[in-house]
């Protein structure tokens, strides 16, 4: 028939994976956003997915309101991002490390 | 009686915190009147008590509340007047007339003038609480009372160390003997399941308790005796007491206070009466004590402490007179041992007051002229201290040895024999070193020289009159006034040991010669010492016995031997304590666990770097982690 | 057949795309791959018969997000950054040696366990006879799911306000803050200033 | 007859008593800052009505009977089965007495002895003192529970903030210390509720209902062991001791006077309450380990105390001495044991409250307290001297004064329990006599070392008000001690009741050990 769910929820894995490894290991602020990004696709994916499977069109409705999110979180990130940027002149994650004992 | 007998006490109570409250701003320099009426009151008042009692099969007991209520254990404050307690009752408040009259002339220039009296007083209420008290824990009560007067008037000068090191020792000295002592009263209350004395004493006649117990109480209380009555071991306090104005040692340490223990011991002679084993530590302790005291007194050359030796040896002979069952004996010595000591002591506080405070024997000499009345006085207190016929410690003295002798204790009454010579040889060392032969005083004192004001020369006469006369009371020997009159108290005890009536024999006679010889003896070898070869013999003598001299001088080194012994090992054992114990290992161990947080937290904070990312890669390892594990298992 | 190998052809860019976004050094560079992804992602919604999200997927993320994302790298002048390390050292190697057991875990997992459909009876076929995706999609946000959809445009405004405020040039009621933020050791006394 | 609050005394008496202080710290704080004469008028005020109220009390009180008395009851927390639950019986109330009687003497003793932020001090010490009276009114485990917490935090402050130089190791110390116990003391609660629950169907934290639950053996056991540490702690007996002579040499003198006289009766206070009171079993075979405990207690504190080179450190030891005491009293369950034991609470109270505030007046005056830097002081301190004296004596138990009466009957139980016991613990008195009088001698005798301490000042007529009153209350204890006596005698008879089972099940093995050791 059509595309077995499995199919999504290895693209969704890959992308997913792809995403946190860029959480986590780059340091500039802007990627880490990204690859953020990127982690909500895979989720998008997997709802669109199941959406199709389950033949109905919550995980659609889903998807919406994720993307809402994604765009608040854009926006914040994005506004911390300029407002950290004005303090420290960096934008290396590691160079924020105040938050320790 | 109901009203008289509180009264006794309560009055010097009065006169305490009127004194005390008031006498700095208010009585000052009449700070003694109201303390003197109230003694002198009490006087009165216990002249009619012993009216009173005389004759009386039983006591009187007069509650006036409980004082401790506490289930099965009920404690009053109660008096109870017996023959026993109405002779203390004359002796105190009588003698303590007396030197409170003294003490006004005495003391009359010392800045603590009112203190003094309020201190007297107080010491006056506790001594009569004492003798009053118809229960154990009453007796404690006065015990402990008269010990912390002893040791505020011991530290009546407390800006001189000594003095107040004096007080102290003499209190914890005291507490050692308390310690028997307050066990004693618990192991009493334990087995009788009273204090009170009447119930006890029928208990024990009633063998409640088996002898080994009764011989426990017995040696418990014994010890209190042995710290108030500065018994070997526990003796070295009273010479040190000595600190104290002179009036404080006349009055409590040597007419009234330290005879607490002989009180004690008498009072419970039914106890001991049924324990013969602890009456024969009594007398043995008793008996060494006498030999042992009299031997420093004969190197001391401050008068004052030769009174002191003086007076722990006297006391040893009223515990050998209760060791033997001689309890009226021991009463008896107990009130001439009142009369000329005290007599001796204020004598010698003239003395010490016409020199302008000198206590050395060796600065003084040929004061006989100078100062008549003293010396007069002062002689007729040697001469019964001495135990020469007829004067008051002869008789009670003889009394003491003859019973002895009579009732076996041989050992005892040679020992007590010896000790009379050298106290006979000590007193008239005393005498003729101060009274006769050169001047060897400071020109400066001796410019100053001059009899002592009224206030004190009238106590000390009536006191010579008595230590005169006072032996007569006990005459003839073992059934005199005094022995009829104090019969009842000791009825009980005296039927516990089957003691059989004597009459005045011809082996009493005999043993009567044979102590005045010996003491005569020791006033001839004094004389033979000090007046005829002054210069020579007492050196000899001294060069002789070298080893035993030094020996003498330094008290048997008994303080050197507990301050490095009991009172070293207590307080570096306390410092220990406190060091290594409290402060190493168990405050060690809390800041240990303290610590060990803090270490816990310097090895894990590296891990908190702050760096978000960081935590993020925990987080997915523990993730991983997680994952692994469902899969796997 | 050409639904599936659209699918792996859309799947394949959307890998590469991400991949590039994670390894290229240069921030605009990364940008573009991002929307590269998205557009395929968007692909594989139309595979899905998901329009809708298709043509939203393309407009919020593609258009919005990424042009906000544009203005700022533009905005700030990020060119220094590149010349500076772009790995963190350590963790790198964690992440690359762990990122892949972790994929083929996940796909080991997903592909172990058998799906089921609920059938819920929006069958596409079903979805085109009631009017098309769009149609019926909407009928359901704004009755089923009216309730979430206002909250959502609640975080929305909220987001908004905030990135407003975090982003707006600071007054100088709040120095003191950041003199605290810069740990220069200046710790501010509230209770001084309450004396 | 009933023992409710309304038919004994019309008012809600209990409740207002607790929080009459803090009523007192909310006026101060809300109406009166920065007018130092106001507010401490205020909380005199406060803690003398509170005193007066307890006194009062006290013509109402039925001294007969066991019950508790004065009982409010509402519920709170329906769910849990937690109660407002108030109540006094014999022993509390001669606490809650002592309580508020050293509330107005800490108030009064340190009117100028402190500096800086005065209001904050006098609410934190009438919000100690509601603290305090709650921990001895409660009826409800939870709702002593709050008040045990509530004590500490005042307390943490008084040492943390108006304490010496290293106030705030000692303060952080004794936190610790206390909390680690009361944390024990929850769980154990949470248990015993949790169990009771179960058997019963409903959760309650009465305690009354709780004590005649009869709980099982094991949890007898872990109960009483996590109560009695908290308890412990708190007394201090002999191996958690160390807290105390830090906090007390940090503290400022009103926070020692109050932390010597009724923080530290808590702990026993809770051991009858709730060791023995809910676990008599555990407590009958905790006996033996009690009393040894207490024992070296006595001894120890006392030997420790002989070497003290600080006053307030000297008084903070004998303390662990004294406790010492009157853990062992209580241990003893007879008659004379148990109530010497509480009596020499209130006489401990008294008697080393007045020590730390002679020390406290002497700091005042020569800012050392070390004990080689005095000597002499009775010549410029008369007055103070004597009061000293009254105070050394009556801890080294001079019969006459209070500390006899409660040591003797202590030692009378002790003797019929143990004599070993009894005799070791006679030890202790004499070093007793030996630490107080060697502190009183070097301070108060022997020559001036130090000329200018000529011309100190003797106490004024607000220290000397301070102190009359301990003196005089050490003297009618001492010598007629009956009506504090008689309020404990059927608070203790219960206690004995509730021990007596399952003391003849052990009564063997304590007659082999005193064989063991010579019985004698």
């Amino acid at each position: 028939m059509a595309i077995p769910i499995e199919w999504y929820l290895v693209l969704s894995a890959f992308l997913f994976v792809i995403g946190a490894a860029g959480v986590l290991m780059r340091r500039n602020l802007f990627i880490v956003l990204f690859s953020i990004e990127l982690m909500m696709n895979a989720v998008n994916i997997n709802l669109v997915g199941f959406s199709r499977l389950h033949e109905n069109l919550i995980g659609q409705n889903f998807v919406l309101f994720t993307m809402t999110v994604a765009a608040a979180e854009a926006a914040i990130g994005l506004a911390i991002v300029t407002a950290l940027y004005r303090n420290r002149r960096t934008l290396m994650v590691d160079m924020f490390d105040v938050m320790k004992g | 009686m109901n009203y008289v007998l509180p009264l006794i006490p309560a009055l010097p109570l009065v006169a305490f915190v009127v004194t005390l409250f008031l006498g700095k701003w208010w009585l000052k320099d009449s700070a003694h009147w109201i303390p003197i009426v109230a003694m002198a009151a009490s006087f009165v008042l216990s002249v009619a008590a012993f009216l009173a009692i005389r004759g009386e099969e039983h006591a009187i007991v007069v509650e006036l509340w409980r004082w401790i209520p506490v289930g099965d254990f009920q404690v009053p404050i109660a008096f109870q007047l017996d023959q026993l307690s109405a002779v203390m009752l004359l002796v105190v408040t009588g003698v303590g007339t007396l030197i409170f009259i003294y003490s006004k002339g005495y003391m009359h220039h010392d800045p603590g003038y009112y203190r003094f009296f309020a201190y007297l007083s107080l010491f006056a209420f506790s001594m009569l609480m004492l003798v009053l008290g118809s229960n154990y824990l009453l007796l404690y009560l006065g015990w402990e009372l008269v010990g912390l007067c002893s040791y505020y008037l011991i530290g009546f000068y407390y800006h001189k160390p000594s003095a107040a090191s004096a007080g102290k020792k003499a209190f914890l000295t005291n507490r050692v003997g308390d310690f028997g002592f307050g066990i004693g009263v618990m192991l009493i209350f334990v087995t009788f399941g009273t204090l009170d004395y009447i119930e006890v004493f029928e208990k024990v006649e009633h063998h409640v308790a088996s002898e080994g117990v009764l011989l426990a109480i017995g040696l418990l209380l014994f010890l209190g005796a042995m710290g108030k009555s500065a018994q070997f071991p526990l003796h070295v306090w009273l010479p040190d007491a000595m600190e104290g104005p002179t009036p404080v040692s006349a009055l409590i340490h040597a007419a009234t206070m330290v005879t607490a223990g002989v009180y004690m011991v008498a009072r419970s002679s039914v106890i001991f009466a049924s324990a013969p084993t602890a009456m024969l530590v009594v007398g043995a302790v008793g008996a060494f004590t006498a030999i042992f005291a009299a031997s420093i007194g004969l190197a001391q050359n401050d008068i004052k402490r030769v009174m002191a030796y003086s007076t722990v040896s006297q006391l040893g002979y009223m515990f050998m007179a209760l060791g033997i069952g001689a309890w009226v004996a021991a009463i008896f010595h107990l009130v001439t041992h009142a009369f000329f000591k005290a007599l001796l002591f204020l004598g010698s506080g003239s003395v010490i007051h016409s020199l302008s405070g000198e206590q050395d024997m060796r600065k003084m000499g040929g004061l006989a002229k100078k100062i008549p009345f003293t010396y007069w006085t002062l002689m007729a207190g040697a001469l019964a201290l001495s135990g020469i016929v007829p004067f008051a410690g002869f008789w009670s003295k003889d009394e003491i040895l003859g019973m002895n002798f009579k009732g076996g204790g041989y050992v005892i009454w040679a020992v007590g024999l010896i000790a009379a010579f050298i106290t006979a040889f000590y007193t008239f060392r005393l005498i003729f070193m101060t009274f006769w032969g050169e001047s060897r005083m400071d020109p400066e004192v001796e410019k100053h020289v001059h009899e002592s004001p009224w206030s004190m020369v009238v106590p000390l006469m009536v006191l010579g009159v008595l230590s005169v006369f006072g032996g007569f009371l006990g005459f003839p020997p073992e059934n005199g006034v005094f022995h009829k009159f104090l019969e009842p108290v000791f009825h009980q005890a005296n039927e516990i040991l089957h003691v059989e009536h004597h009459y005045f024999g011809m082996l009493d006679f005999v043993l009567m010669v044979v102590s005045v010889v010996v003491a005569l003896s020791g006033v001839f070898f004094a004389y033979l010492f000090y007046v005829k070869r002054p210069d020579e013999l007492p050196q000899k003598a001294g060069a002789v016995s070298q080893p035993l001299y030094k020996a003498i001088l330094n008290k048997w080194y008994i303080d050197e031997f507990y301050n490095a012994t009991i009172i070293r090992l207590t307080v570096d054992g306390s410092r220990w304590l406190w060091r290594v114990v409290d402060a190493g290992v168990i405050d060690g161990a809390v800041n240990g666990v303290g610590r060990l947080w803090d270490i816990a937290g310097r090895v894990v904070s590296p891990f908190q770097t702050g760096r978000v990312q960081n935590y993020a890669v925990v987080m997915f390892i523990g993730l991983f982690v997680i994952v692994t594990a469902v899969i796997v298992f | 057949m050409v639904e599936k190998i659209l699918f792996i052809v859309f799947a394949a860019f959307a890998v590469a795309g991400a991949l590039g976004v994670i390894t290229r050094s240069n921030i605009v560079h990364g940008l573009i791959l991002l929307v590269f992804t998205f557009i395929n992602v968007a692909g594989i919604f139309l595979l899905t018969q998901a329009h809708f999200l298709a043509v939203i997927q393309v407009l919020v993320y593609a258009g919005a997000i990424l042009v906000l994302f544009a203005f700022v790298v533009m905005f700030l002048n990020l060119r220094e950054f590149q010349q500076e390390e772009q790995f963190h050292r350590g963790q790198k190697w964690a992440v690359i040696v762990l990122a892949p057991i972790m994929l083929a875990e996940i796909i080991f997992v997903v592909t172990a366990v058998t799906w089921a459909s609920v059938n819920d009876g929006f069958s596409p076929e079903a979805i085109a006879a009631q009017g098309g995706n769009v149609k019926v999609l909407g009928e359901q946000l704004f009755t089923k799911m009216l309730l979430p959809f206002e909250v959502a445009s609640l975080i929305l405004l909220v987001g908004m306000v905030g990135a407003i405020l975090l982003a707006a040039k600071e007054d100088r009621e709040s120095v003191c803050l950041r003199e605290w933020d810069d740990d220069d050791g200046v710790t501010p006394s509230l209770v001084e200033r309450e004396v | 007859m009933e023992f409710g609050f309304a038919e004994q005394i019309g008012f809600r008496a209990l409740s207002l008593l607790t929080f009459l202080p803090s009523l007192g710290a909310l006026i101060m704080v809300l109406f009166m800052r920065g007018r130092p004469s106001a507010y401490k008028a205020a909380a005199l005020v406060a803690s003398l009505a509170t005193f007066a109220l307890s006194v009062f009390m006290l013509t109402a009180f039925d001294t007969s009977t066991a019950a508790f008395q004065f009982q409010e009851n509402f519920v709170w927390i329906e769910n849990f089965g937690i109660n407002y639950r108030m109540g006094v019986d014999g022993i509390s109330m001669l606490m809650v007495l002592l309580t508020t009687f050293l509330s107005v003497i800490a108030i009064i003793g340190s009117w100028n002895y402190v500096k800086d932020r005065e209001l904050a001090f006098f609410a934190s010490l009438l919000v100690l003192e509601t603290g305090m009276i709650g921990v001895f009114t409660s009826m409800d485990l939870f709702l002593f529970y709050v008040f045990w917490e509530v004590q500490l935090i005042p307390m943490y402050f008084i040492i943390g903030i108006w304490g010496g130089a290293r106030r705030i190791y000692a303060a952080t110390k004794f936190f610790l210390y206390t909390f680690a116990g009361s944390v024990l003391m929850l769980v154990a609660m949470l248990a015993v509720v949790w169990w009771y629950g179960k058997e019963s169907g409903a959760l309650t934290f009465d305690i009354l209902t709780l004590q005649n639950a009869g709980f099982p053996s094991d949890l007898q056991f872990w109960g009483f062991l996590a109560f009695f540490v908290a308890f412990a702690i708190k007394v201090p007996m002999f191996p958690v001791h160390t807290w105390l002579p830090d906090a007390h040499v940090e503290a400022p003198t009103a926070g020692s006077v109050i932390l010597a006289g009724v923080l530290l009766k808590m702990g026993v206070y809770g051991m009858i309450r709730f060791c023995i009171g809910f676990f008599p079993e555990a407590t009958v075979n905790a006996v033996p380990y009690v009393m040894v405990l207490s024992v070296i207690a006595i001894v120890y504190g006392a030997a420790v105390s002989l070497v003290q080179p600080d006053m307030k450190k000297l008084v903070a030891y004998s303390s662990v001495s004294h406790m010492g005491f009157v853990t062992a009293g209580l241990f003893t369950f007879n008659l004379q044991g148990i109530e010497g034991s509480v009596l020499q609470m209130v006489n401990h109270g008294i008697l080393t409250g007045a020590l730390f505030q002679m020390v406290g007046f002497f700091y005042e005056r020569t800012h050392t307290r070390e004990i080689k830097d005095y000597g002499g002081m009775a010549r410029p301190l008369p007055i103070a001297a004597a009061f000293f004296s009254l105070f050394v004596l009556g801890s080294l138990g001079l019969p006459g004064l209070n500390g006899f009466v409660g040591e003797f009957l202590i030692l009378i139980g002790l003797f019929q329990y143990m004599k070993v016991f009894a005799v070791v613990a006679s030890l202790g008195i004499i070093l007793g006599a030996a630490y107080l009088l060697w502190m009183y001698e070097r301070t108060m005798f022997g020559e001036l070392t130090n000329q200018k301490w000529l011309s100190l000042k003797d106490l004024n007529a607000r220290e000397i008000l301070t102190l009359a009153p301990l003196a005089a209350m050490s003297v009618v204890i001492g010598v007629w001690p009956g009506p504090f006596l008689e309020m404990l005698h059927a608070p203790s008879l219960e206690i004995i009741a509730k021990v007596e089972p399952f003391m003849a099940q052990k009564q063997s093995l304590v007659q082999m050990a005193s064989a063991f050791l010579g019985g004698f």
